[in-house]
């Protein structure tokens, strides 16, 4: 693991390999050499394939296509929902972006409610898109509406370590009790557990996880404790 | 100006079916407030006060001027109240939203209008010469309830406050330094603080401290000011939902206990101040 | 408590005020003015209480446009937006009326083309008036209007005056030609539209009817003997409605005759005296 | 400084009034013919007027809701108004923070829901001040928004008490109110729930509730001297309506004609 900062210089192989691709944090130059030069503070990783990225600890979300996101539908169009997906626009929710929705069978969703989607366009020129089905497929693959439960907002960091498989939280918090989890990678989490009491209780343990001054064992002793 | 987006639904049911059943999203019980946190900074009315992830710092400073001519007797209170987008991005500069001008209007009828401040003790020389004491509130970050947090800082502030010694001889005003002669503190008829209430769901349940999704949910809210006498000093209730008389006089009521509750931890917090600082002359 | 709830066929009329509880919800439906409340019926507004059957609602005695499908308003542009207008109507929300609810010059048979999209201003510009028809509409509220009648349209030759809604009953035409030589629409919105009569075989459909003329923004001419009766009946209407009694076309009538026999000009109307004893003579006769 | 009595040995206050006596109050309605609706309050020495405009199309369409009308209150004071000439800025706070707590009063009050994107629109405008702005400017919009025909929940009924040594006074001019510890109320007659209490002055927690139920118990009596207004204004017009007009048509909700 390395930490890099604004406008550390990273060299790259001296002829550019093919396969070399430049995820968020990380630009090249186009001087002599091209030199490739971190924007963003924040932890360099890297796949054998050649993939670099930086991965940072900001609350503000920027659409990057693929993404898995949760929106709260802002306006009501004729055939689209206006998302609010936390990012600096609104993204744009085809109606028929559905799993069976068709002209005459369309999804109703009211201003408030939350759409687990994922994005389909971002494009920085442009308001994000999302769809909530798989185009090709055109199967929900878990993506629609998310009815009740309760959803608590955290870093993009601390989303992307609930989405690491590995990550103790939701595994130990499934070994108490059991509860639905969508994970939005724009720093929103959707819960939904039997009773009040454990859809608090892992509301406030992502909150403590989002917390710089808890350690992950006050967390994990949190969970321990917890009595539900 | 762009309205703060609303929360969703989901939020809202689960918020309200929570409270019902007498669970709040945090953890707390609906009359149970947050850990309120008070700390303060090397200049004596300097305070910063924290109410769960919500932080107002309060100073105090003082400069002898000329007193108004209707008052010749009395010193000079300012209160200024700084919100900025800094506490959420609900704020602007500029133009003040509602609540911007609720919460520093609260303020000032809560220390000002309440006269908690002995004014005339701020006067030096009659018709000339008073202190002019302004009290800053900077709001660094809204988590809900900004006002208590703010009415605690503020009257923590005020007692932990020192004007310079200052000595009348015919018209000579001498102001001693601090190096010279130790400081007084201020002089306070009483310290009153602030607090609010939401109501929430269907049922109305009363809630203390609200954060700040509860303050965007509520139906209505409600603040008092009290002192630790149980003299009401300002009762708020503009508007919302409709209440039953009796409800008004529970608040009332458990407002009573909770000032109660806010005057032993300033009063603590300002004592263990006062073990670690050294104001007397060397 | 048991209110021995009964109308009156024939005199007064039952009165009642927000808050007030009408009736039981059990035996009633509400509608327009009521809301329910622990099985109550409960009046939201003041004005008279109307039962039709099972339903109950109240009528407040002044209130904007609440509108209704079917209901001939006289309206005004107040935007021009992608292919459609907002039309101010008096009601709570700006009515629109589509290019596509509009008949074009040219032919009703005529298609819609882009370029009318971007012409627009052509047909309606803002701040122009015209009488349309409310549609059924779907959605949220706004009311939508068309136009698509010959009868409905631009207005010209004349002027315009507003009443309360209220004041204007409904009717089998609300067109109505007055003897003095002048045309009125009367708006279910309390819009009333006063001008120059036109005659017989000028109208749509008639070989005088000028088709072009329809989207015209010139005036024909109008001689000084119709513009006087012009302003004298928007002065009648003006003193009833400030009385508020209902504007129909036979009390204007009836009331223009009185003011021409006794020689009161036009702007005398105005008067409180005039207009006192103009309402009297013809409320006796009627 | 003199000494000012609030309350004189014959238990009459500075004005003559007894401790539980109203001032005079009236109020007449469509005072303003170009406003939807509006109406002329006055207790004792204070007037004022408020004129109400919708629910018309929003001005600022950015502010609108999907759900429900925007209410909107604006508050002018006459400079003249009150002892001493003064003349108040636009973006005073005191004024702001009394039209926000105007408009939290009537927003649960009004059937908003009826009207979504819409936005109704409230002045008040105060003309003579002795004491009780709050109340009568409720009262006024109360009486203004009833006159417009919107749709209301109930009557909102405001009035002001306070408390001298141990006796409650309604009502109060303008040096009682700055002499004694005073509170305003408002509340919806039917239900009897308050909805604004408002209290800025220093006083004792067991002395309040007497004066704060006193205030409720005469914000209804005055509930009903409204209302016999409304209804005298109603059946006026009514009458008018019926008499005047001359027409045989049936005056109900036809819906055969259409």
């Amino acid at each position: 693991m390395s930490y890099v900062l604004p406008g550390d210089v990273l060299t790259p192989p001296a002829p550019p390999p093919k396969s070399l691709k430049l995820g968020p944090g990380l630009l090249m130059l186009h001087t002599p050499g091209n030199p490739v030069i971190a924007h963003r503070p924040g932890v360099l990783h890297s796949t054998p394939k050649q993939q670099h990225w930086i991965e940072t600890e900001s609350r503000r979300y920027i659409p990057a296509s693929q993404e898995s996101v949760i929106g709260v539908i802002a306006y009501r169009a004729a055939d689209a929902y206006r998302v609010d997906i936390g990012s600096a626009h609104l993204a744009t929710l085809d109606a028929l972006s559905f799993e069976g929705a068709t002209k005459r069978n369309r999804p109703n969703l009211k201003v408030g409610n939350l759409v687990y989607a994922r994005v389909s366009l971002a494009n920085r020129d442009m308001d994000p898109e999302l769809e909530c089905f798989d185009a090709t497929t055109r199967k929900a693959d878990g993506f629609g509406e998310l009815k009740d439960g309760f959803m608590v907002e955290c870093s993009l960091g601390t989303c992307r370590r609930l989405l690491d498989s590995k990550h103790f939280l939701l595994p130990s918090l499934a070994q108490k009790f059991p509860f639905e989890v969508a994970v939005g990678m724009n720093g929103r989490v959707w819960l939904r557990a039997g009773s009040v009491k454990a859809t608090v209780a892992i509301s406030r343990a992502i909150g403590m996880l989002d917390d710089r001054q808890t350690s992950d064992d006050e967390v994990a002793a949190f969970v321990q404790l917890m009595d539900v | 100006m762009p309205r703060e987006a609303e929360p969703s639904i989901n939020q809202r049911d689960f918020v309200f079916s929570a409270v019902q059943q007498g669970i709040r999203v945090d953890g707390r019980t609906p009359l149970q407030a947050r850990q309120i946190a008070i700390c303060f900074g090397n200049e004596l009315g300097w305070v910063e006060c924290s109410l769960g992830k919500t932080r107002v710092i309060a100073q105090v400073t003082a400069t002898v001027t000329r007193p108004s001519p209707e008052r010749p007797f009395e010193g000079i209170l300012l209160i200024t109240t700084e919100f900025s987008p800094m506490a959420s991005s609900a704020y602007e500069t500029g133009r003040p939203s509602e609540e911007e001008v609720t919460i520093s209007r609260m303020l000032e009828k809560t220390i000002r209008r309440s006269e908690a401040l002995d004014r005339e003790a701020l006067c030096i020389l009659t018709g000339k010469k008073v202190w002019a004491l302004r009290l800053t509130l900077h709001f660094l970050s809204d988590e809900g309830d900004l006002l208590d947090c703010a009415s605690v800082a503020a009257i923590t502030a005020l007692r932990h406050f020192r004007k310079p010694d200052v000595e009348v001889v015919g018209d000579e005003v001498t102001i001693f330094s601090p190096e010279e002669r130790a400081p007084v503190p201020l002089s306070l008829h009483h310290q009153p603080m602030c607090v609010s209430f939401a109501f929430l769901g269907p049922a109305n349940v009363l809630v203390v401290d609200p954060t700040h999704l509860e303050e965007q949910l509520a139906n209505g809210t409600m603040s008092i000011s009290l002192n630790a006498q149980r003299e009401i000093c300002v009762l708020q209730k503009a508007g919302g939902v409709a209440l039953p008389a009796d409800e008004v006089m529970r608040a009332v009521n458990i407002a009573v206990f909770r000032v109660r509750e806010l005057s032993d931890i300033v009063s603590r917090a300002l004592e263990e101040d006062s073990k670690t600082r050294v104001i007397e002359v060397r | 408590m048991d209110m021995d709830w009964d109308f009156d066929d024939e005199g007064v009329q039952k009165l009642t005020s927000p808050g007030e509880v009408i009736t039981s919800a059990t035996q009633f439906m509400r509608g327009h003015g009521t809301f329910v409340e622990d099985n109550d019926v409960v009046a939201s507004l003041s004005g008279t209480i109307e039962r039709v059957n099972k339903l109950v609602s109240v009528r407040a005695l002044r209130t904007r446009y609440h509108g209704e499908v079917g209901d001939l308003v006289v309206g005004r542009i107040t935007e021009v937006q992608a292919a459609r207008w907002k039309v101010d109507v008096n009601g709570h929300q700006d009515a629109l009326l589509r290019l596509s609810s509009v008949n074009l010059p040219g032919g009703v048979q005529r298609r819609k083309l882009e370029s009318d999209e971007l012409e627009m201003r052509k047909f309606f510009e803002e701040g122009d008036l015209l009488v349309a028809e409310v549609q059924p509409t779907h959605g949220d509220g706004a009311l939508n209007l068309h136009t698509r009648s010959l009868k409905y349209g631009k207005l010209r030759n004349g002027q315009l005056v507003t009443v309360s809604p209220v004041l204007i009953r409904r009717r089998n035409s609300h067109f109505c030609s007055l003897p003095c030589g002048v045309d009125l629409i009367l708006g279910m919105n309390g819009y009333i539209w006063i001008a120059k009569h036109v005659a017989e075989n000028q109208k749509e459909g008639e070989e005088g009817f000028d088709a072009e003329a329809v989207y015209s923004n010139k005036n024909d001419d109008i001689d000084m003997e119709t513009r006087a009766a012009i302003s004298r009946v928007s002065n009648l209407i003006h003193v009833f409605a400030r009385r508020s009694i209902p504007i129909t076309d036979a009390i204007l009538a009836e009331a223009y005759d009185w003011a021409v026999q006794q020689e009161t000009s036009p702007s005398d109307l105005l008067r409180a005296d005039v207009g006192d004893t103009m309402v009297a003579m013809v409320t006796a006769l009627a | 400084m003199s000494r000012f009595e609030p309350l004189n040995a014959g238990n009459l206050r500075s004005d003559g009034r007894r401790p539980l006596e109203l001032r005079s109050f009236s109020a007449q309605l469509t005072t303003h013919p170009s406003a939807d609706g509006s109406a002329s309050v006055s207790h004792g020495l204070t007037q004022v007027t408020a004129c109400v405009y919708g629910p018309r199309e929003a001005k600022n369409r950015g502010q609108t809701m999907h759900d429900r009308a925007l209410v909107n209150v604006e508050v002018s004071v006459a400079p003249w108004a009150g002892e001493m000439r003064r003349q108040r800025a636009r973006g005073d706070k005191r004024t702001l923070e009394f039209a926000a707590s105007i408009k939290a009063t009537f927003e649960p009050v009004i059937q908003t829901t009826l009207y979504p994107r819409s936005e109704i629109h409230i002045h008040i405008h105060v003309l003579q001040l002795d004491g009780g702005l709050l109340q009568a400017s409720i009262n006024a919009t109360t009486l203004a928004l009833i006159d417009a025909g919107i749709p209301m929940l109930d009557y909102v009924s405001s009035l002001s008490a306070g408390l001298y040594l141990t006796t409650a006074m309604l009502d109060l001019t303008s040096i009682e109110e700055s002499d004694l510890p005073s509170v305003t109320v408002a509340v919806l007659p039917r239900s009897g729930k308050v909805t604004l209490v408002s209290m800025e002055t220093r006083l004792h927690v067991d002395r309040f509730e007497e004066m704060f139920k006193l205030a409720m118990e005469g914000g209804k009596v005055l509930r009903g001297e409204m209302d016999r207004i409304v209804r005298e204004r109603t059946a006026a017009l009514a009458r008018q309506m019926e008499g005047g007009g001359g027409t045989k048509e049936e005056d109900k909700m036809d819906t055969d004609d259409l």
